[in-house]
């Protein structure tokens, strides 16, 4: 690795973790001002030092470890969710050379790495010996199972028709055609949707936070878990939505390509609108249950998702598609 | 599609609220309105003399529901008047176990009890919320006073009041849109 | 020979992925063998990238540490928490399994060994995706489609498997 | 011997069929968990996902309020029964008042009683607000859309305790009822506040059917779930809305008018289904039609004397030797009851509460099983149980 890679990944790195930071507190202020309230206001100028606030109240808590809980795994799920949450950012380009590893798998690596994700959700729940978190790390496995194909299938669609999995290539093929939400509309918009719903489904975001289903399951997999062990838990989900938002963005938004400026900024621009508003559709919708998100999956979502594959494989052939 | 399309909806009405100006305040800071009636906490009266109203009858100790309000009745020269009458040798309220019902300052004889008009009532031990007869005292001054006492609660409740009007059978009852707005 | 920072990675990758297959046969936990492969397989994907395979590492990944470690997991949340966690395993059973084991080592040892100066002399060629899917789908045509018949014949005997009822269970109730 | 009707179903399925540790896993859903609403406690017996059994254990909030209510004067009850429906304190003390002045044969003036019709109908909305915003936050949960609506309906429903605290100074627990009338009469300004409230109310109610029972996201969690049939219901003394809800045209209101709900006439909703989505749907319903009737109410409320006897002045002014009565008003949950038995002088010998929503979670255990745990929240919250109520 040269000088200029570990520089970049470093970049993202802190870029990634700047911005979820500042995304716990803008999520906040959205869902306060979207349900009559204030938000957070106190910590800093418009409470804007609440995320520093509340990690300073998660590392000063005491981590309980259930007797009878599984101590080694239980130690370690919530590091590893965060790590590897963050794994997935190191993949995403930044700019058109501010890709800390531009790598010619790098779609199917994503998804790999983003589908990793569930490996220690479901030991947090195990480890717990708790049937709350059982229930949550069974939901979770499910749910991951499930949508991790309609997600694959969707981020196909930019692969046929950028020719490329390298996404750094398919960002630049849509700077030199167009963003794929805008044309072909009716392969790249429906894409971006169901893309959307999947990687929602893969964050346990709401309408898809089964696995965490606090009215009904407690707190699912972080039950059992106080402290920077809730934190880390808590963290990834942020981290890992915030993510999914970047990796929607590079695939279908155009990533980094933008009028004018530089590259890095039209990146975060995109990646927080669509961090806001997945946080919008958040605040705004109950959840689903279990069966009913199944049969979304897998009625709805992966024979839209083959459709478009399909659709898109032919547009490759037609003259406009070349 | 309806799923998209209610969804949508939904944010819809969410982003409308989000215009709304915030319905919630800063409590410490702002602190709401309080209506004329609001009331909390308790202090005891001085009549109009100077002199402690009180009688130590107890009827209020007596019709407390929960029994929170203890009274020792002595009898001694007023400093004052120079007649000899009731006082509360001890007064004691325990707001911990008070159930606000505003009965006590219904029932008081010579509307010696009150209930205060103060927004909040916090207490970090036991203590701050048991109201002895010299913090009764001390919230008279100190405090703003609630609306009601014994007199105007009864002014209120009089059977006679506005008695002269016939009540009309039912049979001959207005149409509710008739009648005109209370008042 | 000259250590690189590539073999030092190889050295390390390649000593946590035999770690994990010891601790994957001896642990007593169920769960904790499952994820004890995963390291395995893991590892195993980092040496698919370093012998230039990257595509091969994603799959892997996907595959196996998203995928088959997913159904195992599924499998571990069917069975008992506690009592049937503890394995067991049979005496004369480790003995063959050892057998075997050296058997199969012998075996690629050997073919590692006879083959070594071929493997010096081709320098491997870093063929893309695009070489890979067009061979899969050019000459070993025939191949591919018949695993795909066998892996579909494979899920549809699964989900029959899985639908057959037994008589005695309780019927679903009526939910309207 | 006839044959056993089909509702008459068990309450549970074949647990026999199931290992009794293998193959069933038992759940304790509460006493703390955060849908609960409150300290319920049910034991639920899980097949995977899906309820094979379910028992509701209630009890967690028993405050020995019955039989308080024995050592208290007649006059002393009413501020401590407002603590038993804490969400609509003021249709709980007016059904105490109720039978009180029932047994005791107070006449109570026509004012009082309109009074106390517009208090009990503005209590329903308030009460209906705060259900639809808890019910909601079982589906949604707290970070989510639920909690939107939750603090919509709160929001909303502090417009009623605005009022109610103009009225009484008490935001909450109110005693504002006594015996023989009402014991604060409308200040100035009150009626026209309240218009002012209610217009609010009316307007924002679309809102939350965007957001709940109009939106299919929502519909598809709660039609089909939890139906409960017109017998079972009538079986086991399930009144108010959810009785409603099952097609049964029964409501106290227009049935077994008190108050001054003899004079203006009342719409009753009803709907078919018996799901959560019909019990959601004729909530939202009833508040509208309360809205109408509490409109209604204020704007003709007679001039004349608030109170027919004596106001409170002692402890132990009313006296009764004997007797025993039944009063039932329409609260927000449904047939809120009182059965007084006049002990020797002034305290009563024995008081017993008819909680609606101790009814309402009887038919737990007949509407869970083949429900997931996931209905087990949507159902249990669309039957609005109040535990203060139900424990007493």
């Amino acid at each position: 690795m040269t000088l200029f890679a570990w520089l970049s990944s470093i970049l993202v790195a802190v870029i990634v973790l700047t911005v979820t930071a500042f995304g716990l507190w803008w999520e906040r202020k959205l869902a306060g001002r979207m349900q009559s309230r204030l938000g957070p206001t106190i910590v800093g100028p418009i409470g804007l030092f609440q995320p520093i606030a509340d990690l300073l109240k998660l590392v000063q808590k005491e981590p309980i470890i259930p007797q009878r809980a599984d101590r080694a795994l239980f130690w370690l799920a919530p590091p590893l969710t965060t790590l590897f949450a963050l794994l997935v950012a190191a993949l995403v380009p930044f700019g058109p050379k501010l890709a800390p590893a531009n790598i010619d798998v790098g779609v199917p690596l994503i998804i790999a790495l983003g589908g990793l994700a569930l490996i220690p959700v479901w030991m947090a729940g195990w480890a717990s010996h708790n049937k709350y978190a059982l229930l949550g790390a069974m939901r979770a496995v499910a749910q991951s199972v499930s949508y991790g194909v309609p997600l694959v299938l969707t981020a196909l669609v930019p692969v046929i028709l950028a020719g490329s999995m390298n996404l750094n290539s398919i960002v630049a093929w849509q700077h030199r055609h167009h963003w794929l939400v805008v044309w072909p509309v009716f392969l790249g918009l429906p894409a971006f949707i169901l893309f959307i719903l999947a990687m929602l489904a893969e964050a346990n975001r709401i309408p898809f936070d089964i696995p965490e289903a606090e009215s009904e399951l407690v707190a699912g997999v972080s039950t059992e878990y106080t402290g920077m062990h809730f934190g880390f838990i808590y963290l990834a989900e942020y981290v890992h939505t915030l993510v999914g938002s970047a990796v929607a963005s590079t695939l279908f938004l155009g990533g980094w390509d933008g009028p004018f400026g530089p590259s890095v900024l039209w990146m975060v621009l995109k990646t927080c609108l669509l961090f806001s508003v997945l946080y919008w559709l958040r605040w705004s919708l109950v959840r689903l249950r279990a069966d009913q998100l199944m049969a979304l999956a897998w009625k709805w979502l992966v024979p839209a998702g083959l459709a478009l594959v399909l659709l898109a494989a032919v547009w490759t052939q037609t003259p406009w598609g070349r | 599609m309806g799923y998209l399309l209610d969804g949508l909806k939904s944010m819809w009405t969410t982003a409308l609220n989000a215009i709304r100006p915030p319905f919630t305040q800063e409590f410490p800071k702002v602190l709401r309105p309080h209506p004329e009636r609001y009331h909390t906490s308790f202090a005891l009266l001085h009549d109009e003399t100077g002199d402690e109203a009180c009688t130590g009858c107890g009827a209020c100790a007596r019709i407390c529901p929960s029994q929170v309000i203890t009274v020792k009745l002595g009898k001694r020269e007023s400093a004052i008047t120079q007649k000899k009458r009731g006082y509360a040798d001890d007064f004691t309220l325990d707001l911990t176990a008070c159930l606000v019902c505003e009965l006590c300052v219904q029932v008081c004889p010579t509307d010696a009890i009150v209930m205060l008009k103060v927004p909040e009532l916090p207490g970090f031990r036991r203590e701050d919320l048991v109201l002895s007869m010299p913090r009764l005292y001390e919230n008279e001054k100190s405090k703003p006073l609630g609306w009601s006492n014994a007199t105007k609660l009864m002014a209120m409740q009089d059977p006679k009041a506005g008695a002269a009007k016939p009540e009309p059978s039912k049979e001959t009852a207005p149409a509710p849109a008739a009648a005109g707005a209370a008042s | 020979m000259t250590f690189t920072a590539t073999m030092i990675v190889f050295a390390l990758v390649g000593a946590l992925a035999f770690v994990g297959s010891i601790f994957t046969v001896r642990s007593s936990k169920l769960v904790h063998a499952v994820l004890w492969l995963g390291v395995t397989l893991g590892m195993t994907a980092i040496l698919f990238v370093q012998l230039g395979a990257p595509f091969l590492a994603g799959i892997q990944l996907l595959l196996y540490v998203g995928g088959v470690m997913t159904l195992m997991i599924f499998g571990v949340l069917l069975t008992k928490r506690d009592g049937d966690s503890e394995l067991k395993t049979e005496e004369p059973s480790r003995e063959r399994g050892a057998l075997i084991a050296l058997a199969v080592f012998a075996v690629l040892a050997g073919t590692i060994w006879l083959g070594r100066d071929a493997l010096q002399r081709t320098a491997v060629p870093s063929l893309g995706t695009g070489w890979l899917g067009t061979s899969l789908l050019t000459r070993h045509l025939v191949a591919f489609e018949a695993l795909s018949a066998l892996l579909l014949a494979a899920m549809i005997g699964a989900i029959v498997i899985a639908r057959r009822r037994d008589p005695d269970q309780p019927s679903e109730p009526k939910e309207s | 011997m006839e044959a056993t009707p089909a509702w008459r179903k068990l309450p549970y399925r074949r647990l026999e069929l199931y290992e009794p540790e293998g193959d069933l896993m038992t759940l304790q859903l509460g006493p703390q968990h955060p849908s609960t609403h409150g300290v319920l406690r049910i034991k639920l017996h899980l097949d995977g996902e899906r309820i094979v059994k379910a028992v509701p254990f209630p009890g967690y909030l028993h405050r020995a309020v019955e039989k308080l209510c024995e050592q208290l004067t007649y006059v002393q009850i009413a501020p401590i029964v407002d603590k038993n429906d804490y969400v609509a304190p003021m249709t709980s003390e007016q059904a105490i008042i109720l039978a009180i002045e029932k047994l005791l044969k107070v006449e109570v003036p026509r004012r009082a009683r309109w009074l106390r019709s517009a208090l009990a109908e503005l209590q329903r909305v308030a009460s209906h607000l705060l259900w639809l915003g808890t019910m909601t936050l079982d589906l949604g949960g707290a970070l989510g859309g639920g909690g939107s609506v939750f603090v919509y309906t709160m929001r909303e429903r502090e417009l009623v305790l605005d009022l109610f605290e103009g009225l009484t100074g008490s935001r909450f627990h109110y005693n504002t009822h006594t015996v023989g009338g009402n014991r604060h009469d409308v200040p100035a300004g009150w009626a026209k506040d309240m218009h002012a409230a209610l217009d609010l109310i009316e307007k924002r109610i679309p809102e939350y059917e965007t957001l709940t029972q109009n939106n299919r996201l929502f519909v598809e969690r709660m039609r089909g779930i939890g139906v409960l049939e017109p017998e079972l219901a009538l079986e086991l003394g399930v009144t108010g809305p959810n009785l409603r809800a099952s097609g049964v045209d029964h409501d106290l209101r227009r049935d077994a008018p008190f108050h001054a709900y003899d004079e203006v006439a009342t719409n009753v909703i009803t709907a078919k289904a018996g799901d959560c989505l019909a019990r959601t749907q004729v909530r939202v319903a009833e508040m509208k039609e309360s809205v109408r009737l509490a409109r209604a109410f204020i704007d003709g409320l007679p001039e004349g004397p608030l109170v027919s006897g004596k106001p409170i002045k002692l402890p132990g002014q009313f006296k009764v030797n004997s007797g025993q009565v039944y009063a039932a008003l329409e609260s927000a949950r449904g047939e809120l009851g009182t059965f007084l038995v006049a002990g020797a002088g002034t305290s009563p010998y024995r008081l017993k509460i008819r909680p609606p929503s101790y009814h309402a979670i009887s038919a737990l255990p007949y509407l869970l099983p083949g429900h997931t745990v996931s209905d087990t929240v949507a159902i249990l919250g669309s039957l609005d149980p109040i535990m203060g109520e139900v424990d007493r």
